[in-house]
């Protein structure tokens, strides 16, 4: 009975902590809670201690159990959100590689945005749409965008509001259909590709809003991956950048880089090595490279620091537990 | 200026802007320092004329349905000297000799065109605009062009030919397995450790989990893992050791069930099945793992199978398996999840290794042939790689002919398009 | 007949589709385009039928009173608001402002997201009791995790800063990225790649008929 | 609005978070609406944008001047008769349909995956390791070796028509350190990706909602 009534005390205190946050928030108690350099530093060894704790309970044969863990990770985690560190990102020789692709497309072409992936991957990617359509947007290079994911087109609108609203964006008043244009989602996965090597307008006869395709400037002239100069393909999975490669890279000829989820990365470096895919950007380490290389810093680099955290974590947590393996464990398996 | 320009004139227009364009471009470091245009530079820049695109020329697009025209040109000189000045391509295009019309544009700097909405048959003549803000210029026009049809792509019979070689093993070794010609299969280090495994199990007298992957019967790698239960049961019925089999999906219950029942047929003990052996949970992905950590800690297994198709639950089930202490085997295609299996079980079947343990368990023609004929490719693919990359290391780093003509050959032979 | 007529439709638009590749003529290429759009619609279908199955799968379990009917009567009912709301808001239910919209950004997203944000957690807790380096092949996985971990975020190279420029952890991990992990993948893409050939093959020829369900 | 707008998505996001604890009722809430949300949306969404957009403006175009496209029209009947599982009596039907998915994909990913898995990646190995007189920096020379023995060494460990002995075991051996450092990197991104995804979800909590961090 006595621990249920901690229980429910420690919710209860959870969430008036949270209301008290929100309207302190609303009614502007507070403007943010960034710590000081010297609380950040406090923070880095408290963590830092509690996890040779850890390690130290561990090795005396009892191991933290799994609920304690998850909470030490919300933690680990999330406390250094509100660190002020800058911290240089580096750049990887693959995410140069779609750079220098990116900086070959000149004003006035028209660019192929494939947005397939849906919310749980928009932390890596959405950051990746955004400062790809960025830099388009400021150079005048005209956007397609379609989505062979339902979620896409919409992960696309969220997109285009945020960007649409910069000053520099919104100044030169782009105007949907001549600069940019949402052709929607379309189903058949693959064979959406593969129709739309021989016509686009019979895979996309109208956009998102039900605009017909031969009343939209932009794709008007557009018939195939002829009219596309540089395509770029946002993917979370099935379907997603190996069916362009395979489909509307090898058999149509699009030029395409691509920006991946990093579990999804790895599989495509034989596609970028062969030139297939011209760059690419995995993850969430992808979108900081992409934002440090058009110069905007946004989400992705904001995020850099915790995920820094997140594997020094990881990578602990994997060294503690092989300690204690060779210590204990090993030995009570063979005995 | 609507009539296309005539030789002499567009010659006479050439020099005019050969000498603006080299005037301005001594110019150059001025401007380019100044960083601004002045209001004369560009009133010089919007009423001149430009310089048409040169050569141009319309070709047939090879081995299509003849529906595509290429057009090639040399940019306008202004687009070359006077950086900004064209604005843009425009592609004219008469069909079967009646009026121009725009088919197209194209960017600065560009200099082709693929015209895909020709119709077969008919006779096109091309053009081609350079725009600049305030003037345009013509090219001479191209010979009329019929597109024509192939009936067949020859820049893909290496890989016709290469595939049709693959595709033949395939079906020459599974008519072969199935007259009944065994096949070899090497040894599958991970298949060994399965008996051993259920041995253990049975000296614990602790049950044998057995987990086919969280997808439907359509997924192979969903019938590999059952035709390797298949083999398990087989063991389980000689030993008499216990078995437990929570699955999310009831058309791979139904499967699981026959196969254990089929195998305490065979083994001589079919008192000793019972439907129970095999339960479905829920299709739902978390709930199933919350089910399956449930069942393991309260029975202690002494042995998990993980044989199928996995997502995101594979690690929960290790990490489980691990803390009950259990002889933990694996085997999945999905790459993604093969490295949690690797560092979290005993012994992991990689990839393929799947299927090649399930084809040399069930001895299926089907399984076996595929498995061969792949490897009939793999081979090919193999022997490729060792000759081609020596010819073409030997043939650049000493110039020897004879090797760069093999590597330029095989070089050719795989390439698709 | 039941089997016999499937079969055939599978072998003529596997063969239609292969024999496109290689002969662009009429009639191929239009019965390409044509496969291609029918899948479409096909495809769509089949999401439906798939709704349409949960839709009738949760009714069932609330008229037998099922273990957690109650679940059941809460899935009916976001379903119907769902497709509700989008019916009704017709074509452009996307646009940013409308109800359907408003049910993605602040219900459909958290959901979706935070089911799969919460995987972290598990791996945290797998790796710290479970994944060990119990052989040579785990410790080398393991050791080309830790490098690749470090080498993709800032805190690596800064942990190594006395290493000299093109030698730090960053440097290593593009390098493992684009040379033994490209030859891995490779390796294993061209084994997939072989092993759809042989099964593509093998259901056009009809060999393979499991998918057509057992009778 | 908004506000019931933040706390509704911090609801439902702390209920899925309270899985963590244990399998609960608000998880079991929360996952259920997100089972009926996300069909509900499937559902319309490929309404609207295909059997709408695609097949019903395509058989019957608004714009006079469009021809109907009648070819459509097998698609949309294979599309119903996939529909008639779910009645038992004639759910034979759906095995057409059914088919030709099968078929379809079968005869399309034949090919692709061939010409750009196999023929492809087979002829982007053949490189030269070093170039005329050695002149490749020394960091292409060992990556180019690193991946032209790497792929052969990893494809031997996928062959399995030979014992894995003597020359041919022990490139099997290199093979499988190969695909170990593979499996090594995609383990990193994994761990990477979930903690983006984590991440992103501690952002709106924490920024969005609570608003405590910028």
């Amino acid at each position: 009975m006595n621990g249920r009534m901690y229980k429910y005390l420690a919710a209860v205190a959870v969430v008036t902590a949270c209301v008290l946050l929100y309207v302190g928030k609303r009614v502007a108690w507070f403007e943010d809670m960034m710590f000081p350099t010297w609380l950040s530093i406090l923070v880095c060894v408290l963590i830092a201690a509690s996890m040779f704790w850890i390690l130290l309970r561990t090795i005396k044969g009892k191991p933290a159990e799994r609920r304690t863990v998850f909470l030490y990770v919300g933690i680990a985690v999330s406390l250094p959100l509100l660190m002020t560190i800058s911290v240089h990102v580096p750049i990887s020789t693959e995410g140069q590689l779609l750079f220098d692709g990116m900086k070959r497309i000149q004003p006035g072409s028209k660019v192929l945005v494939s947005f397939d992936y849906d919310p749980p991957s928009a932390p890596e990617l959405q950051p990746m749409a955004e400062a790809f359509m960025r830099y388009c947007f400021e150079r005048d290079i005209k956007v397609i965008i379609i989505g062979l994911w339902p979620q896409g087109p919409q992960q696309a609108n969220l997109a285009l509001a945020k960007l649409l609203a910069e000053p520099a964006i919104s100044a030169k008043n782009l105007v949907y259909g001549v600069d940019y244009v949402n052709l929607g989602f379309q189903s058949g996965n693959e064979f959406v590709i593969q129709r739309m090597g021989s016509d686009f307008k019979s895979m996309f006869p109208a956009d998102y809003r039900g605009t017909p395709y031969d009343s939209l400037p932009l794709v008007g002239n557009v018939r195939n991956f002829s009219g596309i100069d540089y395509s770029f393909n946002l993917s979370a999975g099935y379907p997603g950048t190996r069916e362009w490669v395979l489909i509307g890279v090898d058999r149509f000829g699009l030029v395409m880089g691509a920006g991946n989820t990093a579990v999804q990365t790895t599989g495509m470096y034989p596609y970028v090595r062969s030139g297939q895919l011209k760059g690419i950007l995995g993850g969430m380490s992808g979108a900081a490279e992409i934002e440090e290389l058009t110069e905007r810093l946004g989400k992705g680099a904001k995020f850099m620091v915790a995920q820094s955290f997140g594997h020094m974590v990881m990578i602990v947590f994997i060294v503690i537990g092989n300690v204690a393996y060779f210590l204990h464990e090993r030995k009570k398996k063979k005995a | 200026m609507t009539r296309p320009a005539t030789g002499c004139k567009s010659r006479t227009r050439m020099l005019w802007v050969a000498a603006i364009g080299l005037s301005v471009f001594l110019a150059t470091p001025a401007i380019s320092h100044s960083q601004t245009d002045t209001s004369s530079n560009r009133l010089l820049r919007d009423t001149i004329p430009p310089a048409p695109v040169t050569s141009l020329l319309a070709s047939d697009r090879k081995y299509d349905n003849g529906e595509a025209i290429d057009l090639t040109w040399v940019p306008s000189i202004d687009d070359q000297l006077l950086h900004g000045k064209i604005t843009a391509y425009q592609i004219f295009r008469s069909d079967n000799g009646g009026e121009f019309k725009k088919v197209g544009d194209a960017i600065p700097g560009d200099n082709q065109f693929s015209d895909e909405s020709v119709s077969y048959g008919h006779s096109y003549v091309y053009y081609v605009v350079a725009l600049t803000a305030g003037g345009r210029a013509e090219s001479i026009r191209t010979a009329s062009l019929i597109a024509e049809r192939e009936w067949i792509n020859y820049n893909r019979k290496y890989l016709f030919l290469i595939g049709f070689i693959i595709a033949g093993s395939v079906v020459y070794f599974i008519e072969t397995a199935r007259r009944g010609k065994k096949l070899f299969i090497r040894r599958i280090a991970g298949l060994e450790a399965v008996d051993e495994a259920i041995g253990r199990a049975t000296e614990m007298g602790r049950p044998i989990l057995f987990i086919s992957g969280t997808q439907d019967m359509d997924n192979v790698q969903t019938i590999a893992g059952i035709t390797i239960l298949g083999h398990v049961a087989r063991t389980i019925a000689d030993y008499d050791t216990k078995i437990r089999m929570p699955v999310s999906r009831s058309l791979v219950m139904t499967a699981a069930r026959e196969t254990i029942k089929t195998s305490y047929l065979a083994a001589g003990r079919p008192d000793a099945y019972s439907d129970d052996m095999v339960n479905y949970v829920t299709d739902e992905q978390f709930g199933f793992v919350a089910a399956v950590n449930g069942i393991m800690v309260r029975e202690k297994p002494a042995t998990c199978f993980y044989l199928g198709a996995f997502f995101a639950e594979s690690l929960i089930m290790a990490e489980t398996g691990y803390s009950i202490g259990a002889i933990q085997i694996a085997g999945t295609a999905m790459p993604t999840q093969l490295p949690f299996f690797v560092v979290a079980c005993d012994f992991t079947l990689i990839g393929e290794e799947l299927f090649a343990a399930s084809a040399y368990l069930s001895n299926e023609p089907k399984q076996l042939g595929s498995l061969k004929g792949q490897d009939v490719g793999k081979a090919i693919a193999l022997a490729m790689m060792i000759i081609g990359t020596i010819a073409v290391t030997v043939g650049q780093a000493w110039d020897v002919e004879f090797m760069n003509n093999i590597a330029h050959w095989l070089n050719s032979a795989f390439k698709t398009n | 007949m039941r089997r016999e007529i499937p079969l055939l439709i599978t072998g003529i638009v596997g063969i239609v589709l292969v024999v496109a590749y290689f002969i662009p003529h009429f009639p191929f290429n239009r019965m390409a385009d044509w496969s291609a759009d029918w899948f479409s619609i096909v495809a769509a279908f089949a999401i439906w039928l798939g709704a349409l199955n949960l839709f009738r799968l949760s009714i069932e379990n609330v008229v037998k009173r099922k273990p957690g009917w109650g679940y059941a009567v809460v899935i009916i009912v976001c379903f119907l608001i769902s497709a509700g709301v989008g019916f009704i808001e017709g074509r452009d239910f996307r646009n940013p402002g409308s109800a359907s919209d408003w049910i993605y950004n602040y219900v459909y997203t958290p959901l979706s997201s935070t089911m799969f944000a919460i995987l972290a957690f598990f791996v945290a807790s797998a790796s710290y009791r479970a994944f060990r380096a119990r052989n040579l092949d785990a410790t080398l996985l393991l050791l080309a995790a830790f490098f690749v971990m470090l080498g993709r975020v800032p805190i690596g190279d800064m942990l190594v800063g006395f290493l000299p420029e093109h030698w730090r952890l960053s440097d290593l991990s593009t390098w493992v990225m684009n040379f033994p992990n490209t030859a891995g993948q490779r390796a294993i893409l061209i084994g997939i790649a072989l092993g759809i050939v042989s099964s593509s093959l093998r259901i056009i020829l009809g060999i393979e008929r499991s998918h057509l369900g057992g009778d | 609005m908004h506000h019931i707008a933040l706390w509704v998505a911090a609801f439902l996001t702390l209920g899925i978070i309270s899985f963590l604890y244990r399998d609960n009722a608000w998880y079991k809430i929360c996952e259920s609406v997100f089972v009926g949300i996300s069909a509900g949306y499937w559902f319309v969404s490929y309404f609207w944008d295909n059997l709408y957009g695609k097949l019903w403006l395509g058989v019957f175009p608004r714009d006079p001047a469009q021809q109907p496209d009648y070819i459509l029209l097998i698609g949309g009947a294979l599309g119903v008769m996939m529909l008639l599982r779910l009645i038992p009596k004639i759910g034979w039907l759906s095995r057409w349909p059914l088919a030709f998915i099968v078929g379809a994909t079968a005869g399309l990913n034949l090919i692709i995956y061939f010409a750009s898995n196999v023929m492809v990646q087979v002829e982007d190995t053949i490189r030269p390791l070093f170039g005329a007189n050695y002149s490749s920096s020394a960091y292409d020379i060992v990556g180019n070796i690193v991946v032209a023995v790497g792929t052969f060494a990893a494809l031997i460990y996928f062959f399995f028509s030979k014992e894995h002995k003597g020359a041919f075991g022990g490139a099997a051996k290199v093979g499988i350190f190969v695909l170990m450092v593979t499996f090594g990197a995609s383990f990193g991104y994994t761990v990477m990706s979930r903690i983006s995804l984590l991440l992103g979800r501690i952002d709106f909590l924490m920024g969005d909602w609570l608003g405590v961090i910028k």
